[in-house]
């Protein structure tokens, strides 16, 4: 048990490698036993990652379950984990999401069952990986990597337009990543040319010096590959196709945990290796922030396709996580990353019952659905929950999330502030009005006549992450005592930077003047 | 000396035009062997005379001797009037040109090493040119001697399989 | 620079033959091989198939017994050290796989047996020879040599025009270039008064110390050396297959037999960019012309070209041979990153190199019905669904090609890039980035038809004839079986645990660093 | 001295001249072997200029290596006559792109 | 756990409990959970009752349930205060929603979604409860915001109706554009006292800068705009009458639109301390009740008279607020609560009676159908219209006595003017529903209500009769008053009183024009005497004005919506598809072409290969030469 505790990260990103062992000598054409047992392995993964909660140590911004190893001395890479208690939570919900949409594609997924579950086991390894790396090249390994079980998964199982959808994905998201890669690099060398010493190890590259200017050009690198991560305005058109088109496990897995990791990068990375940078150019992050999260909204407003709106509906959410990071206010920053479970857990679930409503009817047009309230009373409460949720009606999470980002992010940017909060006016906009012309009204398509309720099966896909929604916004603290202590850790890292520039800013002020 | 370099640049020069210009392959052929002629000439002055036999014997003797069977064993209508382009012949004479012009540049700018060497033209003629070349052939280069062996076995085999009609 | 222990005496000839025992090896089994053609009973395809693999094993067997030697052979002709232990081992490994792809092909096509395989083995041992060359004289030798048996073994299907064709551009091509680089050897020959590397990099470094003092040559020498690495650049960049050089390389790679197209990207490239990594760290590596500029253009354009001209390519083969010009220029970088560091890394991503392209190609040939046809991607439909270990491992080494992480190719890719980065050459990296980036494109066009074709079949019998879709007729070759495996857990290990492979590297590229 | 590299220089560029106008596949040949030519003298003068003899020795290996390049060439003139009867390289075109 | 804490916490609880209850099992309880949720929230009253003589006998308390979100700086829990105020709209709540539980057994008798509906109520009062007690700013916007969504759900309970979950639909978005000033009011606020707590917060209030106090009791002031229906956002209150009556009685009329209005005496102190917002409050408060009273008076559906009138009412209340007497204004919400939640009932009692027949033009003479309705009804009607001893009478001359003693002469007359108005709307409503001969359809016979719902409505005219005399004037020495104001000790005193004209004679001028309003209406609907359409056409433009309610949601919809929508489209396709995404896709395309363009270098040409060969060459030659 001792060794189990210690290598949990491992374990938790090994299992599922584990698992698929198990899964690969089952007959394809046993489908009730791969979809049953890799759900029941995707669930004891996430019971092993509760572990990690129940182990956490609160109050503390130090990195725990620390696992090291020498990988390749050469690039001084290693096998470095740990989480704080940012990662802590995005572990959860990876975990959590990848047991959710395995149990939710028992009716999706028709073809290829066994490949399918593969794919997804395989995916929550990188998935996992990525948030657990301390070591850059470690990181970059699984955060890439992580690109192909996805593309598979939209690409083979999509409908309509997928092979598109998928090709822009990878290859949107690959450019991104690999002029990412690039800063990366240099930061890499940097730490090199000034201790001799080749070394990936994050803690230790904190500390490289670089210089303002050159700060500015690594950032717009880190940035590029983080911000189509997220995805950023305008960078999000791979998005809404991405998410159209694929099943509702990879709608699920995409909003839920991939578009987390630009975010996670900004945090892990991009920030406190260029504190400076982040600070001189925060107003046009948050600029664009505030763009995505109007732009968003407006567009979704618009959307005909349920499935296209719950997307752009995505550009708008993560407009306030970008918004409430780079405000640079602990209160924001606590609220950005709870709003990073909330926008997992409030839009998978709507992915979760749009993908729902497509198997029942075999459309995503909003304007095929009607009065479905009347034939399924169980759907119609859970997913007015996971609506209100996204709309960020308070004592569900999301109101949680905003609220923080908002009320942090408004003594830096008051007025950038305002504008992205009338966003949450649009929200409410938007998918309510969707939710009317889906579920409230008259039955108009013959097909919602025998429209059936939720079984089981689904029921108890959807309550984990109501409960959640409940729960965060009733009672965050669990959450926040985890998330604050590593926020505080993080801007007391970085700060001095802000004063420091802020001196060079006034200098050079004064010798121009 | 000079006079004789100059004769021979010229014969060699102008029977090198002659190879790319003539339409006729066989001719082109004929005044290749004029060249090569000119070449070992070179060589003669250059106190190089078993090179020149060398050339003579293996160019001139071997390798043109095969090029003219070759082209009598085709049927000489049928290749000897194979044109080419006029724009072919305008962009090949520029890049020649140019290339040329590069090449004349970088020698007329250019400087070779002050001469270092031991073999001087009173010393090769001493010992004799074949006896130095046979001696650093067979001690220095002994390797990429062996080398050319096996290279020429590969060539005739190469040879025989590109030129039988079937497995 | 060490002395260069050149040995002369009584018993040179023993310590020199130590030097080239491995190509011997293979010399005499290429030997061996084109004898079995005079014994009808012997002449079959599998003997020669047999003694060729023994033939590479007992020279692989040699190499590593030789590992830890250091010999200059034959009055410094050849070297063998380190490096060399390191490229014969990753030649022989592209001989080894050729070989072993085409067993199967030859028993397809009906071509006779033995002289194909000597000629593999002959090419090797070209190879080989190149790399460890000291010697103007032993590189043009060996090139020719080395390009002799590739223009043969192009050519070699008969009745195919294709085929012929191929080796006839090539030969012209090939020919034309090594003109270039024999009118390149004049100048230097012309400059530095010798033709052993080593002896000419002493001169070069006394000049570039003197300056343009008088006494040695000056300014003027200088002039004459550019002209003459120039020319002999074009030479050798034509064998690396770099734009403007490259055009050769999709014509001769789509016509020659596929298992010789393998035995092209891997074996001659890995031989051209061996003797041009030696001669570059020797002679064109000093600070009297800056050769970095010449070849960041280079790469660039390779990169771009072929990446380029990949995109549409709808031709397997002619696709990987553009991917293989943009793979070129991605070695490249290592080369201009330069330091130890960056000969590592080129030598890392080489043998990297190797692997991937040696189980692409075997892919290919496994699909490969001896026509035209079985080259189109859009034959590949639908094969994840067939053959799924197969193309599990296509799509594998694809992504090892796109540069994906896990895959060998992203940790050449890395280490060539940082090793780029170290020297400052940044725009260079990101240049190479953004193509990887838009490259994907075409090696994941590949696993889209794979896997997600537009109609998906409706898992026809294996043996069908009618279906148009990717057939294999008969069980799949345990040779090339064994190929796409080696490969694919080396291009696995090299990808995850790459760190013994970087110090084989290393020591390799200890040597070259340390003159 | 420099003269002789002129002249050397100026066989290779008609050498080169050839190659790229000509469609025979002989006469590109031909042109081929000028080139290579140029090259030897250049190695004999430079050679003789220098008071060496390597330079030489590399000339003997080139005029090998031309024997054994004019045997494959040939070779493959023949194969490819065979295939389409003509030696113009122009028909050398089924594979682009 | 102190007994006072235990109760304080026990009153959400019920409903919360009950909320949970119906909605998990709410299938399984038939027609019994109405009985039981009304029980619960009876409970609750009584609690509140408990509670309300506890603290008047002691003093106010607060209490911290657990923490909150604690984040960095930010630290809030769920806290309560129990003060005066808090219990006097405890009370009011629970027992208005305990009478409108009740009645609404017999009024949703049958439907369907008989547990849903109770569900929600709970789900209702329990956010209301927690909306008056909460103590600090965060948990009173998530109760702002809940019982918001509760009015949404609630008014889009028969969701089938389009019209309904529209006019759900639209109250929700409407009050989100208050809430949206009100939460950026909260940022404000944070940013420059560091705490929302309540106590805190108006302790660092009076050092704040005072445009800052402006602008954050402006911005709090734009969610009581939402909430409370004033204009510009008074749309959604005429619509949300699609929602079942006992609703709009409950949360369109008694409750849930007060909220601004106790939002704004609970922040006296940073109103107070801001004179211009203030003024804007009362101006806005001014304008809406006229403008409301003068759609209300040529409307025909019955429901959205009385819509229009709580908007009206709603005015006055602000009028009070505004002019710095709170303790006035929550009087009249206290005493509105009685009467509009009573005619509300009465109206669905009506309802009921004639099957859902809302258009005036259709009834006539139910006095004689529905005696117990029709004077309940008569009763909030003349509360309504200040006739004493009418509670409508005290409160709303303690409003207008004050606003005409602090000199606001102008708001006092425009006061009178919509008094008469009020008036005459109300008893234009009763005269053409419950006298004159009857209009309905045939095959419509009205009937009374059943007793559960009759019994609510006659101890809510009770109330309306009695409650008055609380405020018995002069106001300032009443017993409300003296109860109340102490609470309010921490405001600003801005608007001294600059008058001192006596009660009566104010109350006169009221009452004076309650009567006439009622004369007129008489004149016109019962008399007969001058024919309504004869002045319908004299006043057309006027007539029309009132009767499309000014336009407004005609305006917003060419003024706002549809541009917006236009606007939104054209992000959409034209924007994002072609431009953004047509970038990106145009980067691909540009690769394709170039990758054609590419491959004709390789034409296959021999000749052009030793061309680009030998170009190179020549390049690379020359490159080195220049250099």
């Amino acid at each position: 048990m001792d060794f189990f505790i210690k290598h949990l990260l491992s374990v938790l990103i090994f299992f599922p490698v584990v698992s698929i062992f198990l899964l690969l000598p089952v007959n394809k054409k046993n489908e009730w036993l791969l979809r049953n047992l890799s759900t029941f392995l995707s669930l004891v993964e996430f019971i092993f990652s509760l572990y990690l909660f129940i182990y956490f140590r609160p109050n503390t911004y130090k990195f725990q379950f620390v696992e090291k190893f020498n990988w390749i001395p050469s690039f001084g890479a290693s096998y470095f984990l740990g989480i704080d208690g940012v990662s802590l939570f995005l572990i959860l919900l990876t975990t959590l999401l990848t047991f959710v949409s395995l149990l939710s594609s028992y009716r999706y997924i028709k073809t290829h069952v066994k490949e399918f579950v593969i794919l997804m086991l395989l995916l929550e390894t990188f998935m996992l990986g990525t948030f657990a790396a301390l070591d850059v090249l470690l990181f970059y390994l699984f955060w890439e990597f992580m690109l192909i079980p996805m593309y598979f998964i939209i690409g083979m199982w999509g409908t309509g337009n997928r092979v598109y959808s998928a090709v822009k994905f990878v290859l949107y998201t690959l450019s991104g990543s690999l002029i990412m890669l690039f800063g990366l690099i240099y930061i890499f060398i940097m730490h090199y040319d000034q201790t001799g010493n080749f070394t990936f190890n994050i803690l230790r590259l904190y500390n490289t010096h670089i210089s303002d200017g050159l700060q500015l050009i690594l950032f717009i690198a880190l940035f590029l590959g983080f911000a189509i991560k997220i995805p950023l305005f305008p960078f999000h058109t791979w998005l809404p196709d991405a998410h159209t088109e694929a099943p509702t496990a990879g709608s699920v897995i995409l909003a839920g945990v991939l578009l987390k990791f630009g975010v996670y990068g900004f945090f892990r990375f991009a920030i406190p290796l260029l504190p400076r940078a982040a600070f001189a150019l925060a107003p046009f992050v948050i600029v664009l922030s505030v763009i995505g999260i109007l732009y968003g909204a407006f567009v979704s407003i618009v959307q005909k396709d349920l499935k296209r709106l719950v997307a752009f509906s995505s550009v708008s959410h993560m407009g306030f996580i970008m918004l409430g990071l780079f405000a640079m206010s602990a209160i924001s920053i606590d609220g950005s990353v709870i709003q990073l479970l909330n926008h997992g857990i409030a839009t998978g679930a709507l992915f979760l019952f749009v993908g729902m409503l497509y198997e029942r009817m075999h459309t995503r047009q909003i304007k095929d659905f009607g009065g479905i309230a009347k034939k399924a009373p169980i759907f119609t409460a859970f997913f007015m929950i996971s609506v209100l949720a996204s709309v960020g009606l308070p004592g569900l999470n999301g109101f949680i999330g905003e609220f923080l980002i908002l009320v942090g992010a408004f003594r830096s940017y008051p007025v950038l502030t305002i504008i992205g909060a009338s966003g949450i006016i649009f929200a409410a906009v938007y998918l309510l009005w969707m939710f009317q012309r889906v579920m409230f009204q008259d039955v108009t398509n013959p097909a919602a006549e025998n429209f059936e309720d939720m079984n089981l099966r689904e029921i108890i896909t959807i309550l984990p992450l109501i409960i959640l929604m409940f729960l965060i916004g009733f009672y965050p603290m669990p959450f926040l005592e985890r998330i604050d202590p590593t926020v505080l850790h993080f801007l007391s890292a970085i700060n001095h930077h802000k004063a420091v520039y802020n001196l060079i800013k006034l200098k050079t002020g004064l010798s121009n003047a | 000396m000079e006079a004789l370099f100059y004769v021979f640049s010229f014969i060699a020069i102008f029977s090198a035009l002659m190879v790319v210009t003539m339409r006729n392959p066989l001719t082109s052929a004929l005044y290749l062997v004029l060249c090569f002629f000119a070449l070992a000439g070179f060589y003669v002055i250059l106190d190089m005379q078993f090179l020149a036999a060398m050339q003579i014997l293996v160019y001139a003797g071997a390798i043109m001797v095969l090029v003219v069977l070759v082209i009598m064993l085709l049927n000489i209508s049928r290749i000897k009037n194979i044109g080419s382009d006029l724009h072919q012949k305008i962009i090949g004479g520029l890049i020649s040109l140019i290339l040329f012009a590069e090449v004349v540049l970088y020698i007329i700018n250019g400087a070779q090493k002050k001469p270092t060497g031991i073999f001087t033209r009173a010393l090769i003629k001493k010992i004799g040119n074949t006896q130095i070349i046979g001696e650093f052939l067979f001690t220095e280069y002994m390797l990429p001697f062996e080398i050319a062996s096996i290279l020429l076995f590969v060539a005739i085999i190469g040879a025989y399989l590109f030129a039988k009609k079937k497995y | 620079m060490h002395n260069m222990p050149l040995i002369y005496g009584m018993n040179f000839l023993e310590k020199s033959m130590l030097s080239i025992i491995p190509e011997t090896v293979i010399i005499i089994f290429a030997f061996m091989v084109l004898f079995l053609a005079f014994f009808e009973k012997l002449a079959k395809r599998k003997n020669s198939y047999y003694l060729s693999l023994i033939g590479i094993g007992f020279s692989i067997l040699y190499v590593l017994m030789l590992s830890d030697r250091n010999i200059y052979g034959f009055y410094g002709s050849v070297v063998f050290n380190g490096f060399e232990v390191f490229l014969f081992i990753a030649i022989l490994f592209s001989g080894m796989f050729t070989v072993l792809m085409s067993k199967d092909y030859m028993e397809n096509s009906g071509m006779p047996a033995p002289e194909y395989y000597s000629l593999i083995l002959f090419g090797l041992s070209a190879m080989m020879f190149l790399v460890s060359s000291n010697n103007l004289i032993m590189v043009f030798l060996s090139i020719e040599f080395m390009s002799i048996c590739a223009y043969i073994l192009t050519g070699y299907i008969k009745g195919d025009t294709r085929s012929t064709e191929a080796a006839l551009k090539y030969f012209i091509l090939g020919a034309f270039a090594s003109a270039f680089l024999l009118f390149g050897a004049v100048f230097i020959y012309a400059a530095t008064g010798h033709l052993n590397l080593y002896a000419i990099h002493s001169f070069l470094e006394n000049i570039s110390y003197a300056g343009s003092n008088k006494a040695v040559g000056g300014i003027g020498i200088k002039i004459y050396i550019s002209a003459g690495l120039v020319m002999f650049l074009v030479g050798l960049a034509f064998k690396m297959s770099l734009f403007p050089f490259h055009s050769w390389t999709p014509d001769a790679y789509d016509g020659a037999p596929t298992p010789i197209t393998n035995f092209m990207a891997t074996g001659i490239k890995l031989a051209a960019f061996a003797i041009f990594l030696r001669i570059y760290s020797l002679i064109y590596n000093f600070n009297i012309m800056n050769f970095n500029d010449i070849l960041w253009l280079l790469a660039v354009f390779s990169m771009t070209f072929g990446n380029i001209a990949a995109l549409l390519s709808s031709n397997i083969k002619r696709l990987l041979a553009y991917s293989s010009i943009a793979q070129a220029g991605y070695i490249l970088i290592g080369i201009i990153g330069g330091g130890f560091y960056g000969y590592s890394g080129t030598l890392f991503y080489l043998l990297a190199y190797i692997f991937m392209t040696a189980g692409a190609f075997a892919v290919v040939v496994i699909f490969e019905n001896s026509d035209i046809i079985s080259l189109d991607i859009k034959r590949y439909a639908g094969i994840g669904y067939k053959y799924p270990f197969i193309a599990a491992a296509m799509s594998f080494f694809l992504l090892s090609f796109a540069g994906i992480p896990l895959t060998s190719g992203f940790m050449g890719k890395f280490y060539v890039f940082s090793s780029a980065v170290k020297s400052g050459y940044n725009w260079l990296v990101l240049i190479a980035l953004l193509n990887s980036a838009f490259a994907a494109f075409y090696y994941i066009k590949i696993i889209v038809k794979m896997y997600m074709p537009d109609k998906e079949p409706a898992s026809p019998p294996l043996n069908s004839s009618g279906d148009n879709l990717g057939i294999i007729s008969g069980a799949i070759d345990d040779g090339l079986m064994l190929t796409i495996i080696i490969c694919l857990i080396l291009t696995l290990l090299m990808g995850v645990f790459p760190q013994i492979f970087i110090n084989f590297a290393n020591n390799s590229a200890d040597l070259l660093w340390r003159i | 001295m420099n003269n002789y590299l002129i002249v050397a220089s100026i066989i290779f560029c008609i050498g080169a001249l050839g190659v790229i106008v000509r469609k025979n596949l002989i006469v590109v040949f031909m042109s081929l072997e000028l080139m290579f030519n140029a090259a030897n003298l250049g190695f004999v003068a430079v050679s003789n200029r220098l008071n060496l003899i390597s330079g030489d020795i590399f000339v003997i290996f080139v005029i090998v290596v031309a024997a054994a390049e004019a045997a494959i060439a040939l070779g493959i003139a023949i194969a490819f006559y065979r295939e389409k009867g003509t030696v113009d390289i122009d028909k050398a075109n089924e594979l682009k792109n | 756990m102190d007994l006072k804490i235990l109760i304080t916490w026990l009153i959400p609880l019920f409903p919360l409990s009950g909320w949970l209850l119906w909605g998990l099992f709410g299938k399984y309880f038939k027609g019994l959970s109405g009985y039981i949720a009304s029980g619960f929230v009876v409970a609750s009253f009584i609690l509140s009752v408990v509670l309300f003589f506890i603290v008047a006998y002691s003093h106010g308390f607060t209490d911290t349930l657990y923490p909150w979100v604690y984040a960095g700086i930010f630290k809030t829990g769920v806290s309560a205060v129990i003060d005066r105020l808090s219990v006097i709209m405890l009370v009011m709540v629970t027992g208005v929603s305990a009478l409108v539980h009740i009645y609404s057994i017999g009024y949703m008798q049958g439907d369907k979604g008989f547990s849903r509906y109770f569900s929600f109520l709970n789900l209702f009062v329990f956010s209301m409860v927690m909306l008056v007690i909460s103590n600090n700013l965060l948990l009173l916007y998530v109760f702002w915001e809940a019982v918001g969504f509760c009015s949404y759900i609630l008014i889009g309970f028969w969701y089938e109706k389009k019209s309904a979950s529209d006019a759900g639909k639209k109250a929700f978005i409407v009050n989100r554009v208050g809430d949206f000033g009100f939460a950026v009011g909260i940022f404000l606020l944070f940013a420059t006292t560091k705490t929302l707590n309540y106590e805190a917060v108006f302790a660092a209030v009076p050092s704040i800068p005072a445009y800052t106090t402006t602008i954050i009791a402006l911005l709090l002031f734009a969610g009581a705009v939402g909430k409370s229906a004033q204009f510009p956002l008074h749309v959604w209150l005429p619509d949300a009458m699609e929602g079942p009556t006992p609703v709009s009685a409950l949360i369109h009329a008694a409750t849930m639109v007060t909220a601004g209005v106790y939002m704004v005496a609970r922040f006296h102190v940073i109103f107070s301390y801001s004179p211009a917002a203030s003024e804007v409050v009362l101006a806005i408060g001014t304008f809406t009740a006229f403008f409301a009273a003068f759609i209300a008076l040529t409307q025909f559906d019955i429901k959205r008279i009385i819509a229009y009138s709580t908007v009206s009412q709603l005015g006055y209340m602000f009028m009070a607020v505004g002019i710095g007497s709170y303790t006035a204004g929550i009087f009249h919400l206290i005493s509105h609560a009685v009467f509009k939640g009573l005619l509300f009932l009465t109206a669905g009692s009506v309802m009921h009676g004639l099957s859902g027949e809302l258009d005036l033009r259709k009834m006539g003479g139910l006095y004689t159908k529905m005696k117990t309705t029709a004077i309940t009804f008569i009763v909030g009607g003349l509360a309504l219209s200040g006739i004493p001893p009418f509670s409508g009478f005290f409160s709303k001359d303690a409003v207008l006595a004050d606003i005409y003693n602090k000199g606001f002469y102008f708001a006092w007359v425009v006061g009178e003017i919509t008094a008469l108005m009020t008036a005459f709307y109300i008893f234009r409503l009763i005269f053409l529903a419950f006298f004159g001969e009857s209009k309905l359809d045939s095959g419509k016979h009205a009937h009374e209500s059943p007793k559960i719902m009759t019994i609510p409505m006659i101890i809510l005219a009770a109330f309306a009769v009695i409650i008055g005399f609380l405020g018995m004037p002069p106001f300032n020495d009443s017993l409300f008053y003296s109860f109340l104001h102490t609470d309010f000790k921490n405001a600003y005193n801005f608007a001294p009183f600059v008058n001192d004209t006596p009660w009566y004679a104010l109350s006169f001028i009221s009452v004076l024009a309650g009567l006439s309003g009622i004369y007129i209406a008489y004149i016109l609907y019962i008399k007969k005497s001058v024919d309504p359409e004869r002045i319908k056409s004299i006043f057309k433009p006027v007539y029309m004005l009132s009767y499309n309610k000014v336009y407004i949601d005609e305006i917003y919809n060419f003024l706002i919506i549809k541009p917006l929508l236009v606007f939104f489209d054209f992000l959409w396709k034209v924007i994002d598809v072609k431009v953004i995404d047509g970038a990106v896709n145009g980067i691909a395309g540009a690769f394709a072409v170039f990758s054609v363009k590419a491959r004709k270098i390789q034409n296959g040409m021999l000749m052009s290969y030793i061309l680009t060969l030998s170009i190179g060459a020549a390049a690379l030659l020359f490159y080195y030469f220049i250099r």
